[in-house]
């Protein structure tokens, strides 16, 4: 097969069985862990400023006090490699076009250069938070393969998409074939790894500030 | 193909000189041109073919560059036109085809460009057809057709 | 078993052998790979094997739960995953101990009703005032630990004094007179559930309105936040920690106090009272209330680090060394704040702070806020007839 | 057969001067895009090359690739390079038709070293009939012309790469010759691809004029191309390329963008995986490229470009219309409330088989 057969193939069947399984997946996922349910709490409630479900999800976003200080690789890095993430995914104009094809919904997108030092910010970040992981005691102990795993199929479609655009290592055409591949299988392994939190993160920090609210306790 | 000249094509708002960068390149290779050519006597030249110019540039270039005193046609396999630039050793080179189609066109540093110069090997065989002219013998070299001569 | 923390003692690890279980049993690719053999099943010797994890290490203190960023709520699922460790026979003699103790004496330090009368007796000589027991349609039923029973009995009559001084009604309870719940602590529903049941009789059979529950954390949230799920209907009665009932009485203007502590003092928020409890505003107007000089120390609140004792931890023998260990924690917390006197309002705290103390050589005494408050009561002329 | 004239003696007989033969080699030189330097380098190869004999040889095509290059009446350099080889079969250009034709190919190819240059795809499925010239099908037709050839040049993207005729479904089971070769159904030779739907005049001819100059195969991409012309792609060529790079793109062909000249990648424009020399040789002596037109590269030279999705389709979305995803999310629904079905009936067994738990299950 030669590059642009690759290429057709990753924007034609590739991206259809990989859309297909993401979607059954995240639907089958999404329906195996909420149908579980919680009993209803039948203590009597108090009710507190602050304490919600919605607070919750939104609070947990911030740092609690001193765990900047505890932990700064993981707070500072998480949040350079998500944001950097979110911003590569969703403000550069081929990936907005893309979700407008999907979606209809479009946005004004970055210069090509902002992206570009975003994807590398985000690179960086991502490697040193896999440095730390490697290196401190305790996070590499509670590392599993699916923790690495996980981790390379994040990393390798910001890398290959930062090579295609820079034309380098390989031909244009073959990286950003392989740049559609190994977002194809971000997606087919999304649902099935912990990478689901991004489905399921809102939902449980819902769940543990609704489950403290009701006594009244901000989390 | 002549008739696309005819074409009335107007571009409304032309992109900036140095929108793309190519013509602040091209006049620094020009400078450092002049300035080998005044202490090696080495030659250059620039294909604006191959230079992927904004609609615009080339324009901007030939304004940047002017015209100056000498103004050279050739006629050879088609005309080839020959403008010296208001920089001396600048010589803005366009060839046409028979048709006067443009077929390729070079910005030249030199004193004189070689399509000026007399080629030697066409002296030879000039001198050679002048020798057998004066000697009353029939022309045969078409390079230099004499006046009446048959092709 | 004998080691210090170590990596081992991370809060999510705790939860891998859980983890596995309902990726087996609740999801389809683990319930697939389960079928074709797979995945790797759950033994009682890897069980044995968490114990350390699931109860040594973990004092049900939740703070892993606050600052999870994706919202894991893992002492919900410590929790669980101790129903099934105490159930499978993995649970530590300690505290197997104190729940068999409350089943089947009445409270986890063996004391019985005849060792709270002569409590009752020695307080109404001390204060002149009498101890009510098992008074029907009084407002309140107050509630005791048995760490209280044996360790400080100046709370009963710190709340004889208080109650007295509010004009409220209360009483004890012959048949429910130990709050503290060791079945939640090793994860047994069932016998949580028997544990709850005999205070809820007491309180119905006695028509209070309200049900007091001592300084001990965890009797406070197994009575006001586990004890109606565990019976299975709302209670008829208000549950309140005896803070929440001091402020109210404060707040009511019931509640009169005279001069002040002045020596530095801090707050030790007990867990299962902030975190867990949601009492988190009262134990500070309190402070104020007599203490000049009082100094919140770093993470105060909601967010405060566990004593080390919480969860069973302190009735299990086992976990000493690693409770040893969590204690530096709060030692620096109280280093950093420079008090002198340490307050806290769990009996439970109290004990791990005192011991954790002494065991460091500082020279800090440990004060129940409550009996505190009651020192500086307005001394009027009926109190003392 | 008389002894063949090498080109610059060609040219001489022609009456063309030096002067005239320089002002050929500069112009030869930028069209073969080389720097203006290697002018003498061109004229002292073409004094020892010889014209050769051309063979071109037209498959499933559409005759695009002839007219690109022949549209140009006028004698223009290409044209002067035509003068100087010595196209022996050309069955759409030949004067010669039927038996002759074919007499004049037998003939060309008795001399071994002819160059021949093939348009068009050839059938492969069902024994090649699809195509057949003269009662002979193409494969078998090309299969002896490279029996004795010295190189082939592809032209277009039907005999590069197969293009339209290779297109999904392909039912003539169309094949290049390159892929003819690579599956052995044809002599192995070296092979030139010069693709483009249709390639670029001046591109066909400088590949031509370079392989006439210099006697050797050009530097040539992982696809057989040249580099010359081929190694940058439209895109990092594009006088666009800047607007690109700061996130203005037109949105529809008459929008503000589009008036002002702004990328066309999001209406679809293939410039950054197509590599040909539009945006720098440009079209039509020069005038200009489609992207200066208005509209985006449709990948043209590239394999499969046909079948790369719509041409208005932007490189990053799909070729194809997603037709599993409501399958899967179906499936998805389905099996999840089939997999919290199976959940709900495991806890309702396990909470009717729980027996209270007393103090005897604590110590086991």
């Amino acid at each position: 097969m030669g590059e642009v057969e690759f290429l057709n193939w990753v924007r034609g069947s590739g991206l259809n069985i990989a859309i297909a399984v993401f979607l059954l997946g995240v639907i089958l996922r999404l329906i195996e862990i909420y149908s579980l349910g919680r009993k209803p709490d039948l203590s009597a409630p108090r009710h507190a400023a602050g304490a919600s479900g919605l607070h919750t999800v939104f609070r947990r976003s911030l740092p609690p006090p001193g765990m900047m200080k505890r932990s700064p690789v993981s707070y500072i890095g998480g949040y350079i490699f998500h944001i950097g993430l979110a911003v590569v995914v969703f403000l550069f104009a081929p990936h907005i076009k893309l979700i407008e094809n999907f979606f209809g919904l479009s946005w004004p997108g970055l210069p090509s250069q902002v992206v570009d030092l975003v994807a590398v910010i985000t690179l960086v970040a991502m490697v040193v938070v896999l440095v730390d992981r490697i290196t401190k005691p305790v996070k590499r102990f509670l590392s599993t393969f699916e923790d690495y795993f996980t981790w390379t199929v994040t990393f390798l479609p910001v890398l290959t998409g930062y090579l295609a655009v820079k034309h380098l290592l390989l031909p244009y055409t073959t990286m950003l074939a392989l740049h559609i591949l190994s977002v194809e299988i971000l997606l087919v392994v999304l649902p099935f790894t912990k990478l689901f939190h991004a489905f399921t993160v809102f939902g449980s920090r819902w769940f543990n500030g609704h489950l403290n609210a009701h006594k009244g306790v901000p989390v | 193909m002549s008739g696309l000249e005819g074409i009335p094509v107007h571009i409304q708002s032309a992109p900036r000189a140095v929108a793309s960068g190519n013509t602040q390149a091209i006049l620094a290779e020009l400078e450092t041109a002049l300035q080998a050519l005044l202490e090696t006597g080495r030659e250059h030249s620039i294909d604006l073919r191959s230079l992927p110019l904004l609609p615009g540039e080339l324009d901007y270039l030939q304004h940047t560059l002017g015209t100056g005193e000498v103004r050279v046609e050739v006629d050879a396999l088609g005309k080839s036109e020959v403008q010296e630039t208001a920089f001396r050793g600048i010589w803005w080179v366009t060839h046409c085809n028979t048709a006067d189609d443009v077929m390729a066109e070079f910005i030249e540093v030199s004193f004189c460009p070689d399509i000026i110069r007399a080629q030697s090997d066409d002296v030879r065989e000039s001198l050679d057809a002048l020798s057998v002219r004066l000697a009353g013998e029939p022309v045969s070299n078409q390079n230099c057709r004499g006046e009446g001569e048959p092709l | 078993m004998r080691r210090g923390l170590s990596v081992l003692h991370r809060a999510i690890h705790k939860l891998e052998p859980l983890r596995r279980i309902y990726e087996q049993e609740y999801t389809l690719l683990g319930r697939l790979a389960k079928m074709v053999g797979l995945s790797k099943p759950v033994t009682d010797d890897e069980l044995e094997e968490w114990k350390e994890l699931v109860y040594n290490s973990c004092t049900l203190c939740a703070r892993c739960s606050l600052v999870c960023p994706v919202g894991n709520d893992i002492v919900y699922m410590v929790r669980k995953f101790r129903e099934g460790m105490a159930v499978s026979g993995h649970a530590p003699e300690g505290l197997i101990g104190a729940v068999t103790r409350t089943i089947e004496i009445g409270s986890p330090m063996g004391v019985r009703l005849p060792a709270v009368q002569a409590q009752m007796r020695h307080v109404q000589d001390e204060t002149g005032i009498e101890i009510p027991l098992d008074k029907e349609g009084a407002e309140y039923l107050v509630m005791l630990s048995s760490m209280e029973i044996m360790n400080f009995p100046e709370y009963l009559s710190a709340i004889a004094k208080i109650m007295k001084q509010a004009g409220k009604t209360w009483t004890l309870c012959s048949t429910a007179f130990e709050a503290t719940n060791a079945g939640i602590q090793i994860g047994v529903s069932d016998l949580a559930k028997v544990i709850v049941k005999r205070i809820v009789d007491g309180a119905e059979r006695l028509k209070v309105k309200t049900v007091i529950s001592p300084e001990c954390g965890h009797a406070y949230t197994a009575l006001r936040w586990d004890g109606a799920n565990l019976i299975g209907r709302p209670f008829t009665f208000k549950v309140l920690h005896i803070l929440e009932v001091l402020d109210e009485f404060r707040a009511q203007g019931l509640l009169k106090t005279e001069g002040f502590e002045t020596a530095k003092m801090t707050f030790h928020d007990p867990c299962q009272l902030v975190r867990r409890g949601g009492v988190i505003e009262q134990p500070r107007n309190l402070m104020k209330m007599v203490v000049k000089d009082f100094v919140e120390m770093e993470d105060p609140g909601k967010y405060n680090w566990c004593c080390g004792g919480g969860g069973g931890v302190s009735a299990n023998e086992e976990a000493e060394q690693l409770r040893l260990e969590a204690f530096k924690i709060k030692k620096r917390q109280l280093e950093n704040t420079g008090a002198k006197t340490l307050v806290t309002a769990c009996a439970n705290c109290r004990i791990t702070l005192e011991e954790g103390l002494e065991h460091n050589q500082m020279d800090i005494p440990v004060v129940g806020l409550t009996e505190m408050i009651a020192e500086h009561l307005v001394e009027t002329p009926s109190a003392k007839s | 057969m008389n002894r063949r004239l090498t080109v610059a003696e060609q040219l001489a007989k022609q009456g063309v001067s030096r002067r005239a033969f320089l002002k050929f080699c500069a112009a030869a030189a930028s069209l073969m895009a080389l720097p203006p330097g290697m002018a003498p380098a061109i004229a002292e190869a073409l004094g020892k090359r010889t014209r050769p004999s051309v063979i071109w040889l037209s498959f499933q095509e559409c005759t695009g690739c002839t007219e690109s290059l022949t549209r140009s009446h006028t004698a223009t350099v290409e044209s002067l390079i035509f003068d100087m080889i010595s196209l022996d079969y050309h069955h759409t250009l030949m004067a010669a038709s039927g038996e002759a034709a074919e007499l004049a190919r037998k003939q060309a190819m008795e001399q071994a070293g002819y160059l021949v240059l093939v348009d068009g795809s050839i059938p492969t499925k069902d024994g090649g009939i699809y195509s057949a010239i003269a009662g002979v099908t193409n494969l078998q037709m090309l299969k002896e012309t490279l029996e004795n050839a010295a190189a082939v040049v592809s032209i277009g993207t039907c005999a590069a790469y197969g293009g339209i005729p290779k297109a999904d479904p392909n039912p003539t089971g169309a094949k290049s010759v390159q892929a003819l070769m690579d599956e052995g159904l044809v002599p192995r030779k070296p092979v030139i691809n010069v693709p483009g739907c249709p390639p670029i005049p001046t591109v066909i001819t400088g590949v031509l004029a370079h392989y006439l100059t210099f006697g050797e195969i050009p530097e040539l991409d992982n696809l057989g191309r040249p580099t010359m012309f081929f190694g940058d792609s439209i895109h990092d060529r594009c006088y666009r390329r800047p607007f690109y790079d700061q996130g203005k793109f037109a949105k529809t062909f008459d929008d503000e963008g589009a008036r002002k000249g702004w990328c066309l990648f999001e209406l679809g424009c293939k410039g950054p995986t197509t590599h040909n020399a539009c945006a720098t040789t440009k079209w039509n002596n020069g005038t200009s490229f489609p992207i200066e037109s208005g509209h985006g590269c449709i990948g043209c030279s590239e394999p499969d470009f046909w079948d790369a999705g719509s041409f208005y389709s932007a490189l990053s979305m799909p070729t194809t219309p997603l037709d599993l995803a409501a399958g899967a999310a179906v499936a998805g629904a389905a099996i999840g409330v089939g997999v919290a079905l199976a959940n709900r009936s495991k806890k309702g067994a396990a909470k009717s088989a729980h027996q209270s738990a007393g103090l005897a299950d604590l110590e086991k």
